[in-house]
């Protein structure tokens, strides 16, 4: 699933299908997460509440990248990610 | 040891997690691809209701399956006509892509499998988890309590929020 | 700490600072006003100091550094102290860089936008202020670079010609020697004391004496260099002929009479005085780049057609001399050196702030496009003509005493090698009056070329105060060098020395 | 002795130039003039007093035992170098320094008084920066003072070197002619260049000894009495022991202190314009007549003479050096002869005149040996820089009068002057008898002794130097008959007749010729000599070789009557004869054009300029390359942050990868 995240955030140039593939990264280390403290710390609970922090922010962050990227798209009429160098020095 | 059926889901759910994944980065059509991520996002929340969490799990289909995927879906009729293709990869790109994807994996196979005894290790009991509990976790300030983390995430959001008008806002 | 008046150097321009900073920006004449009174202050100041100084001299206070005052902490973990103290080297720069401050006020009367370039000048000179009088090697790093980096903006802001491009590599190359010279302060001070209670003190340093001759070995040329740089020292000496040449007057006369003398006063203070056995050792190395320094740029200057250019390469000819009578390592060369530096950095001011009495006037710099300006501005005429003859070193100005001071401590060097050298540097002296001669020659005598300048007047109030002073200057040094000498010559107490007193024997 | 007198011979002067210098400006031309005459007027009574009491007090400071001593009257620190050396500032007493006290004044004053006339226009009317004149000969005539009482060799260096700025302000007075200005330039540079060795010299000399006094490297001190001191060879067999244990035998060819004595001499060589540094001293001539007949003809130019003087003792030690200085004499007496018989600028001829009478003192002092009539040659030099002073400034004096009347440098604008200038006729012909040599004449009792001298040393610089003697002779006669007869005046349309000066020139003139009629008569010997014996010339007096010099001067004189009396066509001849001689000598030997070739063919083509070149395109040009090479690897590696995301997530997955492959490689 990470390898997917990887492979879509490289190869797409649709800036929402990368947002998509980074979210496949998150929820895989996500998972990674759980998996870890439920099988080998099962009396504790830190990999829980960390994923759960994690999903707030992940929430959040795409709540952001997606008003952002209306935003280019207003802008831009486009939300390729190529055409994104305006910012750069 | 755990019981055939469980298995059984197991393996249904992690083969759905990766083709649902793979199908979402490989698919031309962006909508299907917030779509495949939906069922990914599922997939995951069922992992988390086999390892008994089930907050985590309910929370899972709620933000993200319920919020995220909403957002998505959004965005995407915002700014694309409908029956709009992405554009095709060349070879090259998709290559490339390819080979880091695989290299990734290769790193983080290696860095699992170099653990054999993880793979093997039975589920150890766990009492579940009561609404209580996570909620002293949440709110306590003492030892392995998370109060600040959770203001700290709250601001955040805050923020978020603040900042999603600001950006979004028509100049 | 408040009752030392050694603060007051860096306390003054301070509130100079805050004073212009809350003059209005069109109100020239209140800024003029608080630039004159706070130079006047700092003129006295350094008169009064030196007078206490001999005071105290006179009434038996031998120790290395008078005024001394360490108690203030800036930084505990380091240990970096504001530790503060002065010695007759020190009093005598103090001297000077008042002495030009006051006259580069004069000399700027006219400037445009005048509050910014005073607040960034008298930032330059705080530094300038701050690093004489500083016995930590932090501090005075510190102050270093506070007087360098003003210099950017003044030429690149207030410059003429290549401005820019002067100002980058100026303050560029400044800066790497800085970095050298970061280096080697730092080395210093890891080294600084056997017993581990490492210190950034001077005079704690010297007195332990605890730097490994290996390390020495190495921390000596990156100080050496990284001073030798603002010394303009040949090869890193570039900087100078085109810095100074797009530099406005006061920035000039500032920066190659004081600025280049921190160069000077730091190989000494630092690189000499802390580090003596590398100096004698790698001494023949530096002999001659400086050797080089001294001839070349007299070369150099003989057939360069800008004046300021002309000034500049004669400032690395006599601003060698000075670095190269430091690494003879005996006290009349030293003290030659230190006179050449107060001499140099009074008579190159003078110079420039003629040069810009001229180039204000003619508006060009060129000597082939003028001639026989004497005739038309007496007065900047016979002043330049003064300091001409201060610069090739005309007994009863300054260039005569520091530069025989120079050659005859040199030449009592025992090694053959070091004599051979102080001849070469001696040829300087026709060299130099090759050049002048050129000048004077060419720019003030002959037939008048350019019909315009008939018109042109002689020099204003303020310019004559300014010029009137530093001829004073130059000519009190030059008439009563003895006092200079022995000012500076308590400074060379025998501890200084005692560790050069196997290197050389002077008869 | 009272010091106030001695102070205030060298600090009258030094007042006036600054007095005047800085406030000429606000007072009158006249004002200006008369005041400086006045203080001028003063120092001469207070020098002829000093002198007078040196030589004939019987003061035992300045004399015991009928030798005299030398006696510093005050000397005060300057500038301390190491406890044991130091400059210092002082006043010394001995035969030559109070000799050239008399002198110095006496011509400064003439000139003094004589320029009050010259400075002006045919109406009276004061030249332009006329107080500027007086403040630089008073100038001149401190650093003068200071230089002849010198009691270190290194204060003497200190005056030398203001003498030499104060002529390179002299010379170039008229700053707005380019002539002017480049003689003067030429001047400075050209002894600054031999002052370089004077330094070299006095560095090597000071190394050994330990210190820049004359009363240690020429003479001893006298018991009994305070600051007194003898000359005795004592003194500098102890120096010449110093060098013989400390320095090495031989350095290129040649004793340490051989060498330090001949870089020293270099010094004089420049100021007294011996080959090959003389070449700025016929351009001195740019200045007013009175500078050259003050500087360049009776005082500054025979600093070199007195140098070798001052330090004869110890130029004993080194036979090397005498003859070094022996030869470069003798060339140059002869050269400047013999350029003088070809120049048309009467001024020139008068220079190259100088330059030859110098060459003969210099040849005077270097064939001086004590054990020849006690170093007569010594004393004949002395005497006769006494009375070439007197003459050679007569003849500046008479031919600036001329220039002035006529208005031109050539002798061509000239020609049968004597009816018209009758003063400026007889007293030009009093000095050219004198310098010719002939009998009562002052010159004749210098040049013969020097003659004398040259015969006990060797017969070849004896013969060399008379035939000099004779050229001497004859160019001077052809300039007095070219000048004054050849053929009748023309006076062109709408000028008035040249006609004699105003009292203020002529006196001058008076007062010279009469000293140079007397001058001879004066007995030398008894005053001057090298270490204070006093010797009686008429004791030693040789007819024979007076006879003979007497018989060539008259032959040299009667050749230029034979030749130049009335116009005729017998130089023409003479000049068709021998072409190349006539050729090289009229453009002095292409020295000018040697030395315009190498100072700037060679020093500024070969030297300045390629190193200038280096300068900017090598030295700096590696600096700005560093710079530039920064700039193009940060324009190279720029592309790097190309704002593409999936760009910048290729580098961190290959950085991440990177990691991980070097932990497994490390793990493994």
């Amino acid at each position: 699933m990470f390898a997917c995240g990887v492979y879509g955030f490289i190869t797409r140039k649709n800036m929402i299908a990368m947002l998509v593939s980074l979210e496949l990264m998150l929820n895989a280390v996500d998972i990674n997460f759980v998996v870890f403290n439920r099988y080998l710390f099962p009396g504790a609970f830190e990999g829980m509440f960390f994923t759960l922090f994690a999903i707030a922010i992940a929430a959040a962050e795409t709540a952001l990248a997606i008003a952002i990227i209306i935003n280019i798209f207003r802008a831009e009429k486009n939300i390729d990610v190529r055409n994104l160098d305006k910012m750069k020095f | 040891m755990e019981s055939v059926g469980s298995l059984i889901l197991y393996f249904i759910v992690a083969l759905a997690m990766i083709l649902f994944s793979v199908l979402a980065v490989t698919t031309r059509k962006i909508l299907r691809a917030a779509t495949y991520l939906l069922f990914t996002l599922f997939a995951a929340a069922v992992a988390y209701f086999m390892m008994d969490y089930e907050f985590l799990g309910a929370v899972q289909i709620a933000v993200y399956a319920g919020g995220i995927v909403v957002l998505f879906v959004f965005a995407i009729l915002l700014t694309s006509k409908p029956g709009d293709n992405t554009e095709r990869l060349t070879s090259r790109s998709r290559g490339l892509g390819l080979v880091a994807a695989l290299a990734t994996l290769g790193v983080v196979g290696y860095a699992l499998f170099s653990r054999c005894e993880l793979l093997t290790a039975a589920k150890p009991n766990m009492e579940a988890l009561d609404m209580v509990t996570i909620g002293t976790t949440l709110m306590g300030s003492s030892h392995a309590q998370y109060l600040l983390p959770f203001e700290a995430v709250s601001v955040l959001l805050l923020a978020c929020i603040i900042g999603g008008v600001v950006v979004a806002r028509r100049r | 700490m408040l009752t030392n008046p050694l603060i007051y150097f860096v306390v003054i321009p301070l509130l100079m600072l805050a004073g212009i900073g809350l003059c209005n920006n069109r109100n020239v004449g209140a800024i003029r006003a608080v630039a004159v009174i706070g130079s006047l202050a700092l003129l006295t100041l350094s008169t009064f100091l030196l007078v206490d100084f001999l005071g105290q001299r006179a009434a038996g206070a031998d120790a290395a550094m008078l005024f001394v005052n360490d108690t203030v902490v800036w930084f505990a973990p380091l240990n970096i102290h504001l530790a503060i103290g002065v010695d007759g080297i020190s009093v005598a720069m103090l001297m000077l860089s008042s002495i030009i401050l006051f006259t580069g006020t004069f000399a700027s009367w006219k400037i445009d936008q005048p509050k910014e370039f005073f607040l960034w000048l008298i930032l330059l000179s705080t530094g300038v202020f701050g690093f004489f009088i500083s016995i930590d090697l932090f501090t005075m790093f510190m102050f270093y670079e506070v007087a360098l980096i003003p210099m950017y903006l003044l030429i690149g802001v207030w410059g003429s010609g290549r401005k820019n491009y002067s100002a980058m590599k100026l303050t560029l190359m400044l800066m790497g020697g800085s970095a050298f010279l970061m280096l080697g302060l730092i080395g210093i001070y890891y080294h600084s004391a056997a017993d581990g209670n490492l210190t950034w003190n001077i005079l704690t340093i010297a007195a332990n004496d605890a730097i490994p001759h290996g390390w020495q070995n190495f921390l000596f040329p990156m100080t050496f260099v990284g001073f030798g740089v603002l010394g303009a020292m040949f090869p890193f000496h570039t900087w100078s002929p085109d810095g100074h040449a797009s530099a406005p007057t006061a920035v000039s006369m500032l920066h190659a009479g004081v600025l280049m003398k921190l160069g000077g006063y730091g190989c000494f203070r630092v690189a000499i005085y802390l580090m003596p056995y590398a100096a004698a050792e790698l001494s023949y190395i530096f002999l001659i780049l400086t050797g080089i320094s001294v001839v070349y740029g007299a070369f150099c200057a003989c057939v360069k057609t800008d004046l300021k250019y002309i000034n500049a390469y004669s400032s690395v000819s006599h601003c060698g001399l000075v670095l190269f009578a430091i690494l003879m390592l005996n006290t009349t060369a030293m003290t030659g050196a230190i006179m050449q530096m107060l001499s140099h950095g009074l008579m190159t001011a003078l110079f420039f702030a003629l040069i810009g009495m001229i180039y204000g006037r003619t508006h060009t710099r060129e000597i082939t496009k003028m001639g026989g300006l004497m005739k038309i501005m007496p007065f900047l005429g016979v002043c330049y003509v003064i300091a001409g003859m201060a610069s090739l070193g005309l007994p009863g100005l300054s260039g005569f005493v520091s530069e025989m001071t120079i050659f005859v401590g040199s030449f009592m060097h025992a090694d053959m090698f070091h004599r051979v050298f102080t001849i070469v540097a001696c040829c300087s002296i026709v060299i130099t009056a090759v050049y002048i001669l050129r000048v004077v020659g060419k720019l003030l005598f002959g037939p008048v070329y350019d019909e315009h300048h008939l018109s042109l007047t002689d020099a204003e109030w303020w310019e004559r105060l300014s010029t009137v002073t530093l001829i004073i200057a130059v000519a009190a040094i030059g008439c009563f060098p003895n006092f200079f000498v022995d000012l500076i010559n308590k400074t060379f107490t025998p501890e200084i020395f005692s560790v050069l007193g196997m290197t050389s024997t002077a008869l | 002795m009272d010091v106030t007198i001695p102070i205030l011979i060298l600090a009258i002067p030094l007042t006036m130039f600054l007095l005047l210098g800085i406030a000429g400006c606000k007072m009158s031309h006249r004002t200006a003039g008369i005041l400086g005459c006045l203080g001028m007027g003063t120092v001469l009574v207070l020098a002829y007093y000093t002198a007078a009491q040196y030589f004939f007090s019987g003061n035992e400071l300045f004399g015991a035992d009928g030798v005299r001593l030398q006696h510093i009257v005050f000397n005060q620190t300057w500038l301390e170098f190491t406890p044991t050396m130091a400059i210092k500032l002082g006043f010394l007493l001995d035969p030559i320094s109070a000799m050239m006290l008399v002198v110095i004044t006496t011509i400064s004053f003439m000139v003094h008084l004589y320029s009050m006339g010259y400075m002006r226009d045919h109406h009276g009317v004061y030249e332009h920066g006329f107080q500027r004149f007086y403040a630089f000969l008073s100038l001149f005539s401190f650093s003068m003072l200071g230089l002849v009482v010198a009691t270190n060799i290194f204060q003497m260096y200190i005056f030398w070197e203001l003498v030499g700025a104060s002529s390179y302000l002299l010379i170039g007075f008229y700053y707005v002619k380019p002539s002017a200005v480049s003689a003067s330039k030429k001047a400075f540079i050209v002894t600054r260049f031999a002052d370089l060795g004077f330094l070299i010299g006095i560095l090597i000399l000071s190394y050994y000894v330990g210190n820049f006094d004359f009363m240690n490297l020429t003479s001893s001190p006298v018991a009994s009495l305070a600051e007194t001191f003898s000359v005795d060879i004592a003194a500098p067999q102890h120096i010449a022991q110093i060098f013989a244990d400390n320095a090495a035998p031989v350095f290129m060819g040649g004793s340490v202190l051989t060498w330090a004595l001949v870089l020293i001499f270099m010094g004089g060589m420049g100021k007294s314009a011996m080959m090959p540094l003389h070449i700025w001293l016929p351009d001195a001539m740019e200045g007013p007549t009175p500078v050259s007949a003050l500087i360049h003809a009776a005082t500054m130019v025979v600093a070199g003479v007195y140098l070798v003087a001052r330090l004869f003792p110890l130029y004993l030690m080194e036979d090397t050096a005498l003859v070094i200085i022996t030869v470069v004499g003798a060339i140059t007496a002869l050269y400047a002869a013999m350029v003088a018989c070809t120049q048309l600028d009467i001024k020139r001829v008068l220079a190259f005149s100088t330059i030859s009478q110098i060459a003969f003192m210099m040849v005077s002092l270097g064939v001086a040996r004590p054990e020849h009539h006690e170093a007569l040659g010594y004393m004949a030099s002395m005497f006769h820089l006494f009375t070439h002073a007197m003459f050679k400034a007569l003849l500046f004096l008479c031919a600036g009068a001329i220039i002035h009347a006529i208005g031109s440098n050539d002798y061509t604008d000239m020609h049968g002057l004597r009816k018209y200038m009758p003063i400026t006729h007889w007293t030009f012909l009093i000095g050219c008898l004198a310098i010719a040599g002939i009998i009562p004449f002052s010159g004749f009792f210098s040049k013969d002794e020097i003659l004398s001298a040259c015969l006990g040393y060797d017969w070849v610089a004896y013969v060399w130097m008379s035939l000099v003697a004779g050229l001497t002779a004859f160019y001077m006669f052809r300039l007095y008959f070219l000048i004054f007869w050849w053929k009748e005046h023309k006076i062109h349309e709408g000028h008035h007749a040249p006609h004699d000066q105003a009292w203020t020139m002529s006196l001058p003139l008076i007062i010279l010729a009469a000293i140079s009629c007397v001058a001879g008569f004066i007995p030398f010997g008894e005053l001057v000599s090298w270490n204070g014996h006093p010797y009686d010339f008429m004791a030693h007096f040789d007819w024979s070789v007076a006879g003979i010099s007497l018989a060539i001067a008259v032959a040299g004189i009667a050749l230029a009557w034979v030749m130049y009396r009335r116009e005729n066509a017998l130089p023409e001849k003479f000049r068709n004869a021998v072409p190349a001689l006539w050729t090289w000598c009229y453009h002095r030997f292409y020295w000018d054009e040697l030395y315009m070739f190498i100072t700037h063919k060679i020093i500024f083509g070969g030297i300045c300029r390629p190193l200038a070149w280096f300068d900017r395109n090598i030295i700096d040009g590696t600096m700005d390359s560093f710079a530039a090479v920064t700039n193009k690897a940060s324009e190279a590696i720029r592309p790097l942050q190309s704002g593409q995301i999936q760009m910048y997530v290729w580098y961190y997955l290959i950085g991440v990868l990177a990691l991980a492959g070097i932990c497994a490689a490390c793990i493994l």
